[in-house]
């Protein structure tokens, strides 16, 4: 996966949350303050703006570009976390030009370290970490077994998803859903529904390179 | 949704503009969506930063002014702002003595504001952060983000801000804005929900007989929904919830606050059953505030916060400021 | 109808038993519903009394205090107070210079300050009206009962009170109250109507798509309803409107007022395309106000009031005032 | 008719008021300010307790009683006005102890000079004058024609009722109710539709003391 195939991700995210901005804001009205879609995609909209007017040269730094427009950009808490979720998947990737499986599925697993550690969330506490860390695990799981990139990503946009419909039920005990005590459960938490869209993007990105 | 807005995407910076043209006491920075003292840092007082999402008018904006504010940093509507803007603000507002930052507590306000004042460190601006979280209907547990910062915010900007005039350290105008936060409690109460221009509809659904309890300042639902009743049998709510966390007696400064819709005739019944509480428990408000200071844009709905004075924190209430929202004292 | 109210018939009295907890400033009598400043009359100052149906809130009660009046009379919600409120309230504040009534000319507004001014003048009190009636979009002709007052009401006793505390005349008090009134001009759009508490009800329906021009403050529905549009084209509507009456130029006092339920923040975006327009027109806001000051219950939409000042006028507007809704200069 | 009939009138105005409290309230909401019906509620509430409290002795004083109470208790623009009218009537009638049907015309007639005096308004500009001013015509005819005192009230009656309701397509011209230039067209005044009460009042005095 070369630096191409990580611009298209991006491009496919910003595509997926504009499309998806409105369902994210109302996922975020019934238990947050109704802005999580217009944060995500004025960001996404801000990355790829970045990412055009200064072509990054390797996978690193268009992730770490990315990252830091997101947390220039977007603000509440959503911008840091996913800011530093996409700024240590680049750190992690360092000058690589042309990235393994095994490396994504290292960089992934630094993104959910950056998130756990700035947001102190574990699974269960209704957050994208519900859909980042299965999604990781699945990885892992697919280098393990050495299936087809293709196939790879597939089971990471699943893992997410299913993470994300998981957060259904809980009752939130990070950002904004915590303060509604019970009432937060019975909705789908913005930001892992959100995240499922991000890794979701991260197989159409595999689509449209390959 | 009907809004007195030109689009969606504009709102904070077209009221930015607004303000800017409205007080030549305030320089606003529109590119960085910062308003700061027109006067400029003052040598060697320590500069107070605040800020937050949108929709909280005249919460920060308008406190940025003599014995208050320095800058304030708005966000998008009911979004933190971004450590670029504070960190510009803190720059902008560093007078040699260091910043506060005022940070209400707000997952996304902790992370942005931590951001700034790491990179600010860097920079060598030395800042420290005084976190209000004063809403008693959050339980502060490990199953919760915290309780909210609200109501208490404008007594810590106020106060803190007092205390910078007169030359007083860093350590000191942090250690009063602490002490301001760990006296305060607030309840909130909406009638109605409110709506967000880009959601373009309520955050929430209530029928003409619903009420929701403890809510926060961004048009949230509350902990419990509870039927409509008497101003009285309401406010009986509101100052039980505060007393049970910290049992009300002496002396109080008291903030009777409109989320944004509430006429202030209602406020002002609002705060004929809080001042009777009050008396019931021996308590009394010997300063009050009552009206629309930190709001919810168009929320029907009101909360209370109270703090329990000392002298100095009295002194410190009743010293000059001159913001566009509050001003008093010579 | 969901109010924070006790109940529909203690509106008034409720909220001036909060007025009255919240503001030590302040002496109410709540058996007469008069607001008088704690203080009394002074010796040989002018006394200023003004009042009108309740649910303008802060007007008039608000502007009770150093600088502005001398006493407020509250009718019940959106009812000219009666002749024997506003005999005791003039009474009171007599301090032997004759007292101005400053009226907003509403049909019974008129009838009842000029039975109470009569019956006053009969016990030698000598008293002296100005009628406030600035707002456009009413044609003052034999086919209506004249322009309403609205919010140059605030400018008058602003402007008023300040001259006043000078020690000015009577007469020379009145001639500069209709000399800001002659000055003055307003247009106020609603974008909901407003719920009158004993009506229960809203006072008119508007779809999510219209909105109605040249309201008063009273709930009642515009000359005109029209669709929904930019914050910068409704601004241009009542501008045109206003400087269709009286050209806009030179310095100018503005004011960008809230009906009680429209955020600050809209306020700010309708201020700043004011400023524009002016702008065009050569004209500057050398002063300003933005906020919610002259009020209709909870209805949303704005009006602005827009005065050419002289160079006295400016001085007085500058000069020192004290009162809960308005408080600058030292 | 004797002081015994005119507290009867003002007991049932009051207990006619408060029946169609909301009903005049709504008249005003539709071109006025949605107050008329609590503030003559409020002030014939108070009119009646003021005759329990200082039983009145003549006719002429419990109309001035009744007229001084509303200017004390009612506000706005219909407190003075029907101030005005009962205390012109009670002038007009002095101190007879019984009041004869030319003497009540007579009353009716300097009620409604005085409304017009303070008011200034004419018939047609779509006020309360409306309904009165047909009413003392009404009165007038009944008694130059002899009629009978219970058909000369159902006349007066009759025309207030009429007068009131031919103020449905009136453009108002006096009154709040002006503001709205033509807007104000298609609905029935308050001040005219409460008039129509007072004055159906007097024909149910009637039936009950007679
Ligand atoms: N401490 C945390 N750890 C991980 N994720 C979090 C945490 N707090 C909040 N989130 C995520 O952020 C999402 C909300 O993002 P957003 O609405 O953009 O920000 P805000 O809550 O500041 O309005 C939540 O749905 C949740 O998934
Ligand atoms: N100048 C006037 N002359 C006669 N009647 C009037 C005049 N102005 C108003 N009215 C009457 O008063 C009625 C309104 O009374 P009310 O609603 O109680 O007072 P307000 O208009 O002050 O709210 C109108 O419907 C009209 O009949
Ligand atoms: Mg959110
Ligand atoms: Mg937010
Ligand atoms: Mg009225
Ligand atoms: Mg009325």
């Amino acid at each position: 996966m070369d630096t191409s195939f990580f611009v298209a991700w991006m491009e496919e995210i910003a595509t997926a949350v504009q499309a998806q901005r409105d369902h994210l804001t109302q996922l975020d009205a019934a238990i947050g303050d109704a802005d999580h879609g217009s944060n995500l995609d004025r960001g996404f909209g801000e990355v790829r703006r970045a990412l055009a007017d200064s072509p990054p040269e390797t996978p690193g730094s268009t992730l770490m570009l990315a990252g830091s427009t997101l947390i220039r950009k977007v603000g509440g808490a959503s911008g840091p976390l996913y800011g530093t979720a996409f700024r240590q998947m680049g750190k992690s990737l360092g000058d690589v030009p042309d990235v393994s499986l095994a490396e994504l599925s290292a960089a992934l697993d630094a993104a959910l370290a950056g998130v756990q550690k700035l947001g102190a969330a574990v699974e269960g506490d209704k957050t994208m970490v519900d859909a980042l860390a299965p999604a990781v695990r699945a990885l892992a799981q697919a280098v393990q077994e050495g299936v087809k990139p293709e196939d790879a990503l597939s089971a990471v946009a699943a893992a997410a998803q299913e993470g994300a419909r998981a957060t259904i039920p809980l009752q939130a005990r990070k950002g904004r859903a915590s303060y509604l005590g019970s009432r937060s459960a019975g909705h789908e938490d913005p930001g892992a529904a959100s995240t499922a869209l991000v890794l979701s993007a991260l197989r159409t990105a595999g689509f449209r390179t390959w | 949704m009907k809004k007195l807005i030109n689009s969606v995407d504009s709102v904070v910076t077209d009221a930015l503009t607004g303000i800017a043209a409205a007080h030549p006491s305030l320089r606003v920075d529109l590119d960085n969506k910062i308003i700061f003292r027109a006067s400029g840092p003052r040598p060697g007082k320590v500069g107070l930063v605040s800020g937050g999402g949108s929709g909280h008018e005249p919460l920060h904006g308008g406190f940025v002014g003599y014995g208050m504010l320095d800058a304030a940093c708005p966000g998008e509507v009911f979004t933190s702002p971004v450590p670029d803007q504070m960190i510009e603000a803190t720059k902008g507002v560093h007078g040699g003595a260091g910043v506060l930052h005022i940070v209400k507590n707000y997952t996304g306000d902790v992370f942005n504001f931590e951001m700034a004042a790491e990179l600010c460190g860097d920079e060598g601006v030395e800042v420290v952060s005084v976190l209000v979280n004063d809403d008693v209907a959050v339980q502060d547990s490990l199953y919760t983000a915290g309780r909210r910062g609200t109501g208490a915010t404008l007594f810590v900007e106020k106060i803190a801000g007092a205390l910078a005039e007169t030359g007083a350290s860093l350590a000191d105008v942090a250690r009063t804005g602490r002490e301001v936060n760990e006296r305060s409690r607030s309840f909130g109460v909406a009638l109605t929900p409110c709506t967000v221009p880009a959601a373009g509809k309520p955050t929430f659904e209530l029928t003409e007989s619903e009420i929701e309890l403890g809510i926060g300042i961004h048009g949230e639902p509350g902990r419990t929904r509870a039927a409509h009743a008497e101003a009285r049998e309401i406010v009986r709510v509101a100052m039980d919830a505060i007393n049970d966390d910290l049992p009300l007696s002496g002396d109080l400064l008291v903030l009777v606050n409109g989320m944004g819709g509430t006429p202030l005739m209602e406020l002002y019944i609002a705060y004929a059953e809080v001042a009777a509480y009050l008396k019931e428990k021996g308590a009394t408000a010997v300063r009050s505030l009552v009206g629309n200071y930190v709001t919810s844009l168009d929320m029907q709905g009101f909360s209370v916060t109270t703090c329990s004075l000392t002298e100095e924190l009295t002194r410190l209430w009743d010293a000059r400021v001159e913001t566009p929202g509050l001003r008093w004292g010579r």
